[in-house]
């Protein structure tokens, strides 16, 4: 820690000190802070009009800059909210398109027949209604049709992959 | 041997039979809904697939995910847990077609003991006791006195085409018996167009008391003694115990014989329950049988030293029982167990939402069987169990003091659990007493309405 | 966090400190906080009339950028950090005061012998090293002395009273 | 019968003591000092004093702020647990002199046992096999081969002035010998100004065997059986299992008529442990004897079902013995206890810190000792134990797999553990073979070192 974040971290405490704030917990993407006063806090009461936002503005956002934390890093990363079960987010590289998710769980084909052509590719523009893929389940061939019109910018599962329900399977736009 | 189970289940259920695998070096598959994707079951499993929303009929219940996931991931075999598919016969037939092991007692002997009348029957067949019925319409009052003398007062006079308490009488003598045979019947006949009756033995207060049995493919047939599950509300249970202060080591041996006889006879297989009332003279009568593992299979566990979820395991491998349990275990010590659900404990209403503060008891002799954690979410889709705390003592005062203990040191915010009530259970003179009944909850929730 | 984001905290607390909440968690996607206000809430009273559920449903949904919402109630109160031990945390009205504190473990004599008069009553001006009481350990009378100088402004344990390491006894102002 | 214990020590042991007082209907007093000001023994005992900061000498060590503690509550009794006071004759004489009960033996019995040699002379006398040794100085070359010849090689020869290694050589033949006895003296004598020497039984690859005992104050004493404590660093113990694969039911049954006339001779009561080192050929010799509960007890707990603290707690309620254990406890399937410490698992540093995920495992055959939880904190200033985590199984791979199971349902953020370690070892040929001794865990972290 730098001497200027804590700078940063002295000045935070100070602030929510002459608010009359006994316990103060914070969590961001790239920043956690979590803190006790012991015992009663004696600093002098709020007279100089309480709550200073701007300095609080200017606090957080230079704090955000650079990056782990001001919080004393615990040796572990830090938990996230249902830690135990959580699987970690992933970034969505499809944002902004419209994604067909398969409605079943089975197998993924793109083709009717393993000698047919796909049912669809990218670059294709396809009508809702329209049918994209098969996915097999219990010996049956179930048609997944596209729920929106657009064009297709990604088929998301290869040919004989086993696909779990709410899967994404293409990407329209 | 198996070597990959998907299992059919979620809750502290499905964590059970993952660790039972994990313990066999069996590879597992977790199924789960949309609102169970950060559950510990999940989490625990080799694999997990989502089969589908958050409600069960399109997803726990919804035969072709389950049967598809299984498909994709390559198990040989389901374990259906209790409740959802596990006494569903179609199901385990759905599996047989699909090559897939049902790890339980095969669909036909699922689809015999579903239908009461014939599980009645076939029981009788076996010699298993049954509560005695008339078997049929009782013509006259002369019929009706002649066959309660024959099984004994009280009786009860039922409609046959009746329900909801109409035309239904219970008499505790003869001399009251003529006169409720005539209102009955007449009010059965202003009800329903038909006066016709049918008398059943008829018990003050029963004991529920039901019997653990494995069974494997060969014929082999064992009975692991009994629980006593009379604490419910509502025909849910809430505590169970083992053994039964109420079985005599003869009695517990008769059983089993008479148990080993029937299920032979009958071609069962893996874990079931069979499950009894008693009268106040220490009697029993066959009421049903459940064809899966129940809930409080742990008391069993507990006190014979079987691992249930275990055995079922390797009789659906084809192993023989003698080599899983080699010899009839005795019964060491006495266990309890508290369902803990999220419920409000005293108007019993419904409490899922997210837990902010977990804190498990533990030590020795205390069991916890549970998938939930600190931050984790009680769904409001499914049932409200979310944990299960048993406790094994030398005998029943200590593993009484025990679970007062362990309930004392089970912390859970964030949702209201049934610990309080639990607590107030432990500490009521008539439960520590053992000498109670169904009815208990009754009567122990108008002392509590008093005391406030 | 931006300014605006910062300014709605900032009318949320003052709010909140308004309608005397003693603690509060609020969580959505991007943003965590949990806090807890030191002692009782000091601020003015609800004057215009209590809980004002249409401003803080302003505020709220202010606050609601895009995501989930404000966290759902529990229908038990939220726990605070580490909730599963931690005692409730207790006003202290001799803030300001300076606070003699029980060194030993033991009983608490405000006198020599129970028919002499106290070492010392509220209203004494003591120097640091004034005996103060005797805390009986092990049958030892120890004298405790000030540790510093003022005026009694409280006796804060009974004679014949157990008291435990780090106990208040006296407060000095 | 005692009415109110005061505990004097903190973790899962001050929490252990205080389950077991409340499952016997006894009040419990906890101290704390500052920095436990949060702990859950705190939370859970009936009343709690806080006796110091955070220092255990100015607080959990101290013994005036204890006994202070004890009389300003009314306690009548102190368990001291492990560690800490427990073994500390001057604490229970002035327990004695105050008028409390001390749980554990006799001050002079403890004071005996703590002194090595005093210990090693009373075992011999009351024929308890101990470590061969010269008891002496051996005067000549000639004296240590006809020494060495008695009691067979390879033996030690050590400095009497010595320590550090300087002046001692281990020899394993005759050839060898008199040019070590010569070096050996050399060497000694210029470091020390003495070239005296004396001589021991040297054990190449010792195993770690202890036996619990209980014994009351009416002179009855009864052994539970051995713990295997071979795995361990740095003489910390890491696991400990019981029963140990080495010791035959006839070696068992033979110590425990030795250490039942011993025991007795001494005027040993309460709990204890004596413990051994076994050599290659599985005889056994005395080292030394613990004088309080052990961190380790449980296992034998889960092999006996006997509950030792609440033991403990009715001998120094001068109840008899056999109406404790009424008989000696048969051996029933195999426990492992795995320490999970607050230290990284490869550096071993210490990690103290606060807790941010604590996920328990549970379920069958599975048991926790902890004083730990979601939020807690680990202070720095204590030792790094956090929790037990304590599996049994029908045998001792029941138990290997399940303890596996448990440790992957372990999870702990915030802080590092020792879990990844149990991990591997669990997954280690030798370890799982129970072919090892104590040297096991150097040879096993220079496995580790070559695999990274």
């Amino acid at each position: 820690m730098d001497g200027k974040k804590l700078q940063e971290l002295r000045e935070l405490i100070e602030f929510l000190k002459a608010n009359g704030i006994a316990q103060f917990e914070m969590e961001q993407e790239d920043l956690k802070i979590a803190l006790t006063f012991e015992g009663p806090a004696t600093a002098a009461p709020p007279a100089a009009g309480g709550f200073d936002m701007t300095q609080m503005a200017q606090l957080l956002a230079a704090q955000r800059t650079a990056a782990p934390a001001v919080a004393a890093p615990a040796p572990v990363a830090a938990a996230p909210v249902a830690a135990v079960a959580a699987p970690a987010v992933e970034a969505d590289p499809y944002a902004g398109a419209h994604i067909v998710k398969s409605p079943i769980v089975g197998t993924f084909y793109a083709a009717p027949s393993p000698d047919a052509d796909a049912f669809v590719s990218v670059g294709d523009r396809v009508e809702a209604g329209k049918v994209l893929c098969i996915v097999e389940a219990m010996k049956l061939m179930n048609e997944i049709e596209s729920d929106a019109s657009g064009e297709i910018v990604a088929v998301l599962a290869k040919p004989g992959q086993p696909v779990e329900y709410g899967q994404p399977l293409f990407a329209i736009k | 041997m198996i070597r990959k189970v998907l299992i059919a289940n979620r809750g502290e259920i499905a964590l059970r039979v993952i660790s039972a695998c994990k313990e066999m070096g069996i590879r597992t598959v977790a199924v789960y809904s949309e609102a169970d994707r950060n559950s510990l079951h999940v989490k625990f499993a080799d694999e997990a697939i989502c089969i589908g929303p958050p409600p069960s009929k399109d997803s726990y219940l919804n035969v072709p995910a389950v049967i598809s996931a299984a498909e994709i991931t390559g198990a040989d075999a389901v374990h259906p847990g209790y409740g959802l598919l596990s006494e569903n016969a179609s199901f385990a037939e759905v599996c047989r077609a699909s090559n897939i092991k049902f790890i339980g007692p095969p669909p036909e002997v699922t689809r015999m003991m579903g239908e009461k009348s014939t599980a009645r029957q076939t029981m009788k067949k076996a010699k298993v006791p049954i509560l005695p019925g008339s078997d049929g319409v009782i013509e006259s009052e002369g019929a009706a006195l002649e066959w309660a003398q024959e099984v004994g007062y009280p009786v009860i006079l039922k409609a046959v085409a009746g329900g909801g308490g109409r035309g239904m009488r219970i008499c505790r003598n003869k001399e009251e018996l003529p006169g409720m045979y005539q209102s009955a019947s007449t009010e059965a006949l202003n009800a329903f167009g038909n006066g016709d009756l049918y008398m059943e033995k008829f018990i003050e207060r029963p004991r529920h008391i039901e019997f653990q049995v494995l069974a494997d493919e060969h014929g082999n047939v064992m009975s692991l003694g009994e629980r006593e599950c009379s604490i419910q509300r509502r025909h849910q249970k809430l505590i169970e115990e083992a053994p039964s202060l109420q079985i005599t080591p003869k009695q517990r041996e008769e059983m089993a014989k008479v148990i080993k006889r029937s299920l032979k006879d009958i071609g069962y297989w893996n874990a079931g329950t069979i499950e009894f009332l008693m009268d106040e003279d220490g009697s029993i009568y066959f009421i049903e049988m459940n064809t899966r593992i129940q809930v409080e299979h742990c008391v069993t566990e507990m006190v014979t030293g079987v691992d249930l979820v275990k055995a079922q395991l390797r009789i659906a491998s084809g192993e023989k029982l003698p080599d899983i349990v080699p010899e009839v275990p005795k019964i060491v010590g006495h266990a309890i167990e508290c369902r803990i659900n999220a419920e409000h404990p005293e108007k019993f209403t419904p409490s899922p939402g997210k837990i902010t503060v977990f804190n498990l008891p533990g030590g020795n002799g205390v069991r916890v069987d549970t998938a939930q954690y600190a931050e984790g979410v009680v769904p409001q889709y499914y049932d409200s169990l979310i944990a299960k705390l048993i406790c094994h003592g030398k005998d029943r005062e200590e593993a009484m003091d025990k679970m007062q203990r362990a309930l004392s040191q089970f912390v859970v915010h964030g949702i209201h659990t049934s610990i309080p009530l639990h607590q107030r259970i432990f500490a009521d003179a008539e439960f520590r007493s053992g000498a109670f009944d169904t009815k208990f909850m009754e009567r122990f929730l108008e002392r509590e309405k008093l005391k406030a």
